[in-house]
């Protein structure tokens, strides 16, 4: 008597982020690396309160190594785990490594972040980039 | 007191209240309050209802938008197709038989300057695909044709539609309202575009109700807000009525065989005393292609509301067919003039006002059958003898038999 | 965990699902289905739950409409006016700080040549009737104010932009979800030709809201079909929800001034520990004419986003603003972003994201308002210890003197 | 604070009717001189199953009075009601006196018909003019 029948489609999951994941969370709450570097080697602002976030990077530098990393951000939450999150990845690393990392590496190291919270892991990745060219520009040929 | 008007909206499930219950007091976040505890356990309990549903009928769960109810999913479907595809066309097939929140919404589009086909059915209200074929012009944008009618049972053969509507690269729009949580459903099996499912149909809540959507098509919002539903519906979620909704779909699939076996039971037992006991009956609908636990007749010489009322007063609920589509209460319309699904199937609407719709449920007994059986011999008795047109067939004047 | 986002969604009130639960499996009845006895007791619950709704606005039971809620109602009253009253003008009269149910609509209204003006406000939030008396035009069809903003609790001047409206015989609506079940309404006394009741804004259940319509107005049905609701709104009417409504509507009239000296109270507490304790705060709204229960806020130097998720992981739920309005959860807006309501009260958009709004109910005590005086101290202290523009001013470049 | 205030407008009663009053389902369930008179001085049909209704009535005269009368209906509840109710207001009356019931007597005799409904009442009103008209085409001049 039925014309259709029982054979359903495989479930096919879902994929919508929550907001935040729990290491989003864990770097919100207890973020590495806070503060400034007073005889920092170089320093970056980037964003804008405007556009809602805004993130300043320090780094201290000896032997081509960044040795010390600091942050101070305005921002969400993703913003201020993004730049946490940076620290960490960055911490040790030469600068030529430093500036290999991109901003899919704190997403990733995130434990993912939802889309419209991209921009915060791309303001770290800028922050870095022109930390360094900071450096750069303060000690020409001093560096690798 | 016995509810066989399970077309018109069926009881809540008490495991579907229970289900429901954590989300009013408890569970009671806005799910677009992302930021605190009770919003996120909100969203996650929307995102779990999304997934049941769209499980329910082989969908992914971005392909389930939720809205009040079937009515306003008809709307989105039909309205918001044609308003966000300008390009595809001002034609429109349907079935001549669709309920008014399809015809409605087609009837405001012929008047925007959309020319709509209704392809008629055949006697047993079955629309054949071939027609809706021929219906077809270059510029159809869209065809809608539902899945079953609840004022006379039949169901409609969708798949062999679609390929029509594949073929032709149209639109392929089907109201599933009166096959929810009967008849199992698979989108991809049917090859429909968006599909209507109702809730309160199906021994969920009233007040929601979903729009399957197939990924790749567009529809423009109705209901325009806070871009809720991925921006296809605004407002702020029902939540315990979604969760009741994905609740019934779960129940629905996990005991979609034992309620089929119940229902074909009690509506052959029916059907089969109905058409050995009664005279003058007429069934209307599809004897084979059709709901289970749905049976729909006539009887000449007596009139519909009549006959309804009597069966009330002997503690028997049925209708004239879909209550949904016939909001009188004393407002405007005659409930038990012919309707236009029966005029569509042919039935002499001088002189049937109205079809007698038992549309049974999953918690009807072959007792109940029984009870109706015994029922209604006297009833149709009286309403005979008060009949004066059955005076004239006794003296030799039939009506209806010209 | 302490909740005080009510201004997104209440809670249920325990009463008001005791209230509904006959309904779902008990009075399950459609109230189309006026000839059994299932159809006809939900029916009568139905004219009772209008009844009281209608009652508790001082309205008559025929002027309420049942919609899905308060996003449906406000898109009802505007595109339905203006389609049912296309000999009335073509330009229509906003303020700047309504919800995106009121704007959404507005916006579509544009694009088919509809001229809208948006009255600014004050710093407070406040529309001054005067400002809507200069923008009426011999060809405005409609003015809409809402009645409190959820974001900033500004209470506006309803009768006084009333009496505009009447003057010039233009059709006045207010959406005044933000206020349902808090500040007591009197159509009559308000003047005004429609309104919008939010049931989950007054311990109801989501799902279901009211429109208001003064008789002698008439609107365009935007779902159609089945003609319920008097025509205006078609679909099986949510009966649960409408009657939880109607219990809701009910209790907020007699317990109407018990819970807004309650709110008064904790109010007035919160704002004052806030004023006296708290550098660098701006409230935000208007300091005297405020929803009871409501304050808001912004911290010069702190992100709206990461103070709200602070106050979270101290069990403190609150809001940027209106959850109603802002559906992102990885969508496609930024939640924090500068609110249009915060741009219109003139806060300094560059270098605030987002006030804080906290919105208490009726169940809130004097003790979680305390308990959130102890917790933010210790949360301020840190956000500003981690703001480079805090760190700024310290020395002496303060982004918000200039 | 607060702008609006309690003063609530009194509340203003619905009159919505229920399909059916009691009246009503007591005449449609136990509907009075329901059947056929065989030497019926006159008959009448009105309405039309086409529209739902049909309604035929039988009286039977003496003296100028109608000393009997029976009807028989299609219809719906309401047309079987007003059928009965016709009867029972018209059963004793003379001619003269039937020739003013009206069918808003048989709507409140009923105690009310829905709006949709009151067709029905119509429906009874001719079908006794109908019959009254039957009967003096057939007795001209002998009654009143
Ligand atoms: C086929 C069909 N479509 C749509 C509807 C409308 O459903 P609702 O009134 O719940 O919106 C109904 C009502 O039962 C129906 O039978
Ligand atoms: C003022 C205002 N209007 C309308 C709405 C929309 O309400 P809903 O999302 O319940 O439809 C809201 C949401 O809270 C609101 O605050």
């Amino acid at each position: 008597m039925l014309r259709t029948n029982l054979n359903l489609g495989a479930e096919r999951q879902m994929s919508r982020l929550h907001p935040y994941s729990d290491k989003v969370m864990d770097h919100f709450t207890n973020p590495r690396n806070m503060g400034e570097i007073a005889d920092a080697d170089a320093v970056a602002d980037v964003g804008n309160p405007a556009c809602g976030d805004m993130m300043r990077l320090y780094i201290k530098v000896e032997d081509g190594k960044i040795v010390d990393v600091k942050f101070k951000t305005f921002g969400c939450g993703a913003a201020i785990a993004a730049s946490s999150m940076l620290t960490e990845i960055v911490k040790g690393k030469t600068i030529a490594e430093a500036e290999k990392i991109t901003n899919r590496q704190v997403i990733d190291a995130l434990g993912g972040l939802p889309p419209v919270k991209h921009h915060c892991s791309v303001m770290a990745e800028e922050a870095l980039a022109n930390a360094i060219k900071d450096y750069r520009l303060k000690h020409q040929g001093s560096g690798s | 007191m016995i509810y066989f008007d399970h077309q018109s909206t069926t009881p809540v499930d008490p495991r579907v209240v229970e289900a429901m219950l954590p989300y009013f007091s408890g569970t009671y976040g806005n799910p677009s309050s992302h930021i605190h505890a009770q919003g996120v356990a909100a969203g996650e309990a929307l995102d779990n209802a999304r997934l049941s549903v769209a499980s329910s009928i082989g969908a992914k769960p971005e392909e389930v938008i939720f809205t009040s109810g079937a009515t306003e999913a008809n709307n989105l479907a039909i309205k918001g197709f044609v308003e966000a595809n300008a390009d595809r066309g001002k034609h429109i097939i349907a079935s001549a038989i669709e309920h008014y929140s399809v015809l409605a919404p087609l009837r405001s589009l012929q008047s925007r300057g959309f020319e709509v086909t209704y392809v008629g059915c055949d006697k047993y209200g079955m629309v054949d695909p071939v027609d809706v074929g021929k219906a077809l012009k270059h510029d159809t944008a869209m065809i809608t044709v539902q899945a079953a009618n609840p004022e006379i049972g039949t169901i409609q053969r969708i798949q062999d539609i679609a390929l029509f509507a594949r073929k032709h690269d149209v639109y392929f729009h089907t109201d599933a309202a009166a096959a929810s949580g009967i008849v199992p459903i698979d989108v991809d099996v049917l090859g429909v575009d968006s599909l209507t499912l109702s809730s309160h149909n199906m021994y969920g809540p009233k007040g929601v109700g979903a729009l399957y959507l197939r990924t790749g098509n567009r529809l423009s919002c109705q209901i325009v807000g806070g871009m809720q539903e991925s921006g296809y519906r605004s407002g702020t979620e029902n939540l315990p009525g979604i969760v009741g909704m994905a609740k019934a779909c779960d129940l629905a699939k996990a005991e979609a065989s034992t309620r089929i076996e119940l229902l074909k039971n009690l509506q052959i037992k029916l059907w089969d005393w109905l058409a050995n006991n009664v005279e003058y009956l007429e069934f209307t609908g599809h004897p084979m292609y059709r709901i289970p636990g749905h049976v729909s007749f006539w009887v000449k010489f007596i009139e519909g509301e009549s006959l309804l009322l009597m069966l009330n007063m002997k503690g028997i609920m049925c209708s004239s067919g879909s209550a949904c589509s016939s909001n009188l209460r004393g407002h405007d319309e005659e409930d038990l003039a012919a309707s236009h699904v029966l005029t569509a199937v042919g039935v002499p609407a001088e002189f049937c006002s109205g079809s007698l719709t038992v549309s049974m449920g999953k918690d009807n007994t072959e007792d109940e059958v029984d009870y109706m059986i015994s029922a209604l011999p006297s009833i149709i008795e009286r309403l005979l003898a008060m009949s004066p047109l059955y005076a004239d067939k006794l003296k030799g004047k039939d009506p209806y038999s010209k």
